[in-house]
């Protein structure tokens, strides 16, 4: 025993020393994707899409109101999610264009939502509006909405998911977010039920994402963290992904937007 | 291909930097799409860079440099409202060319 | 080897036990998330809606935010081992095939055709010195087979681990591999012979 | 064609060549599958290391799809940077001739296809020098 426990000693210190020093090294090539990013084309080619009369309305997006008036850009993203009164419920940022693409432009839902993740031939049109939307609020303070009981209630069922265990590998978000300092593979792994983690990850989302080139959004990322914890798909801009998504913003809100960012 | 490149130039005391972000796939031919068959290979080739119409820089670059390329460089003896055009030509002999006063 | 056992054991539950006991969950709060699941998910490939209701395990895990009292852990335990069925002979397979599946992070994925699985070993684990990528949710298992020789004992400790985790620490974050139906008895054999194979990079 | 012919053949197709706005690409040298094959189609034989060379690159790369590189040649008159990655399946990733009203320096996003070394090759005063950085490329995320 003594033996063992002196090996499983050295262990835990070797990794430890190696992660430091490669941690740090990460840190530096995510500064180095950051200064020399692609992600602005998504935000030219969203304000174009923001701008275009579609639907049977032949109307742009530019009448829709974000939560701080029709057609307000500045700062928008950084008050979401909230509650919108015309739509008697809480709503981030994709969910919000949905309704206004619905309402607005005369379109389906069925067809508005009929390719809301796209790939790197052809990114979707949430994607390039995101990218657009969420630019325009960069320097504000994250501050979503927490006073409206339905805002109020969204964060609790948020949080409940975040930590409810469930699937065939029986995992929650807190599984892989739950423990500080831990890694899949070698990428690292924000607490996200804390503020100090989940604060430089609300300020960067939605991102460029380097491996594919792609733009991603926050409902793709609580889609995908779903399809890796081996759960069926949630419905898009459903009420559960609006619920996390509000938890991870408000455990996150204060700090000042500094997105569309650029991650692996 | 003639999407707009993104040239961002910032005059400094020794020399002005150019950033340009070009819109390419740039592939290596090696990458099956989303249904799964073989992208065919298709990336810029020859690049230039010219300051008041003398080339200033030229670039030959290939399939390893990433989708969407972006590049900087410095240049010296530039002035604001020199005239900056950046130029590329890709392998299906595809051409773009962009043009911008150095702010 | 008993008291090897307790040790890894006690390590595990240590390791595991991020929230203080207080509970999250009451049991009004299984029938509403329930409720907005089964609204909210629709089935997609493989993954369909009869993975959103909670087993016994997952609620007792859920309420206790997967740190249960000592006994109920046991009672857990003893329930989790009685699934697990281990095949006669050796327990050990093909490391080469096991460090494959160690590799490989797919299984039961939408998006996973059949047979495309694997155990996503090194997404948790180090496990061999080759492989500088490596997850450290798990605790490292470098040279596993050399400290702990491959005797039939160890082999079942292994093989019974792999298929249900949760038999050995009640709620380990470590999925339940062969219980959940992601990998066959080979695989597990194999992944067994990438942890003790002497021949194995594990072991070197 | 006996050699003497296709060498002077070669010698004023050369000189007929028109000022191409754009540097002709190097086929022979980007098609190499050796970074020293690809040196030797560049004209390059035994660079000198240097350190006058300076490569800014992650030595961890997330991700090989985009990994950052910048070079700068500090020996004077250089006229050219190569970029090479040596365990690419085509190693000769880019090269870069520089005017005199350029600084030899170029910085570019480029795929690293497994852990190697980025090398730079500068020519300057006709003779050429190298230096190297070692990039790991890590396999980010759950691997699937």
């Amino acid at each position: 025993m003594k033996r063992l426990a002196a090996l499983l000693a050295a262990l835990l210190v070797a990794p430890g020393a190696l992660a430091q020093d490669a941690k740090k090294e990460i840190e530096k090539y995510q500064r180095m994707i950051n200064d020399s990013s692609p992600a602005e084309l998504f935000e030219l080619e969203g304000e174009s899409l923001w701008k275009k009369p579609q639907g049977p309305r032949n109307v742009s997006l530019e009448r829709c109101d974000l939560g701080m008036g029709p057609g307000v850009l500045k700062g928008a993203y950084a008050h979401l999610p909230r509650y919108f009164q015309d739509a008697d419920r809480v709503m981030d940022l994709e969910t919000r264009l949905l309704h206004c693409m619905t309402t607005l432009q005369g379109r389906t839902r069925e067809e508005a939502t009929k390719r809301v993740f796209g790939n790197e031939d052809k990114p979707s049109e949430m994607e390039l509006l995101s990218a657009y939307i969420a630019a325009q609020s960069r320097g504000v303070p994250m501050q979503p909405g927490g006073a409206h009981p339905k805002e109020i209630a969204a964060y609790e069922l948020g949080r409940k998911l975040f930590f409810y265990r469930a699937g065939p590998w029986d995992f929650s978000c807190a599984s892989c977010h739950g423990e500080q300092g831990k890694r899949i593979r070698m990428q690292e792994l924000p607490v996200l039920s804390d503020p100090a983690s989940a604060r430089p990850v609300v300020a960067t989302w939605p991102a460029y994402r380097v491996s594919n080139s792609q733009f991603k959004t926050m409902q793709w990322r609580i889609n995908d963290c779903y399809r890796q914890m081996r759960m069926p798909e949630p419905n898009f801009a459903s009420e559960l992904t609006n619920a996390v998504n509000m938890f991870l913003t408000t455990t996150g809100k204060g700090e000042p937007y500094r997105g569309p960012g650029t991650k692996r | 291909m003639a999407d707009p490149m993104k040239i961002r130039t910032t005059v400094g005391a020794e020399f002005t930097e150019v950033r340009v972000l070009m819109v390419h796939p740039m592939e290596t031919g090696q990458r099956k799409d989303s249904s799964g068959n073989l992208v065919p290979i298709h990336f810029i080739q020859e690049m230039s860079v010219k300051l008041n119409g003398r080339s200033v820089l030229e670039g030959q670059i290939s399939q390893a440099v990433s989708r969407n390329p972006v590049f900087s460089f410095r240049l010296k003896g530039a002035k604001a409202g020199d005239k900056l055009e950046i130029a590329w030509l890709d392998n299906r002999g595809e051409r773009n060319r962009s043009e911008t006063a150095i702010a | 080897m008993k008291g090897l056992l307790r040790f890894s054991l006690l390590a595990g539950l240590a390791a595991c036990s991020t929230m203080p006991g207080t509970s999250l969950f009451s049991e009004k709060d299984f029938n509403d998330i329930q409720a907005v699941m089964m609204r909210d998910f629709h089935a997609r490939g493989s993954a369909k809606m009869d993975r959103i209701a909670p087993d016994d395990l997952q609620k007792a895990c859920n309420l206790s935010n997967s740190s249960p009292s000592l006994e109920t852990a046991k009672a857990l335990e003893a329930a989790q081992f009685a699934t697990i069925r281990f095949p006669a002979g050796s327990l050990i397979g093909d490391w080469k095939r096991g460090q494959k599946i160690a590799q490989s992070g797919r299984g039961l994925q939408w998006n996973d055709k059949p047979g495309d699985a694997g155990g996503g070993c090194y997404n948790c684990h180090q496990l061999s010195k080759q492989e500088a990528s490596y997850g450290t949710l798990g605790p490292s298992l470098l040279g596993f087979g050399k400290q702990r020789g491959n005797g039939m004992e160890m082999q079942r400790y292994a093989y019974g681990r792999v298929y249900n985790a949760k038999a050995y620490n009640a709620c380990s974050q470590m999925p339940r591999l062969g219980y959940s139906g992601t990998l066959t008895e080979q695989q597990i054999r194999d992944v067994v012979a990438y942890l003790l194979d002497p021949a194995s990079p594990v072991n070197q | 064609m006996n050699p003497f012919r296709r060498r002077t053949l070669a010698a004023i197709a050369l000189l007929l060549l028109p000022l191409r706005a754009l540097a002709a690409w190097n086929k022979e040298a980007f098609q190499a599958k050796s970074a020293a094959d690809a040196l030797k189609s560049l004209g390059v034989s035994a660079p000198a290391e240097s350190q006058d060379i300076l490569i800014e690159a992650p030595q961890i790369a997330e991700n090989g799809a985009v990994v950052p590189v910048e070079i700068t040649s500090n020996i004077p008159g250089t006229r050219s940077i190569a970029v090479v990655v040596e365990k690419n399946p085509f190693p000769l990733v880019a090269k870069f001739d520089f005017s005199e009203s350029a600084v030899p320096f170029v910085k570019v996003n480029v795929k690293v296809g497994e852990s190697s070394f980025v090398r730079a090759i500068a020519e300057a005063g006709g003779k050429h020098y190298t230096a190297a950085r070692e990039v790991k490329v890590t396999i980010g995320g759950c691997g699937g």
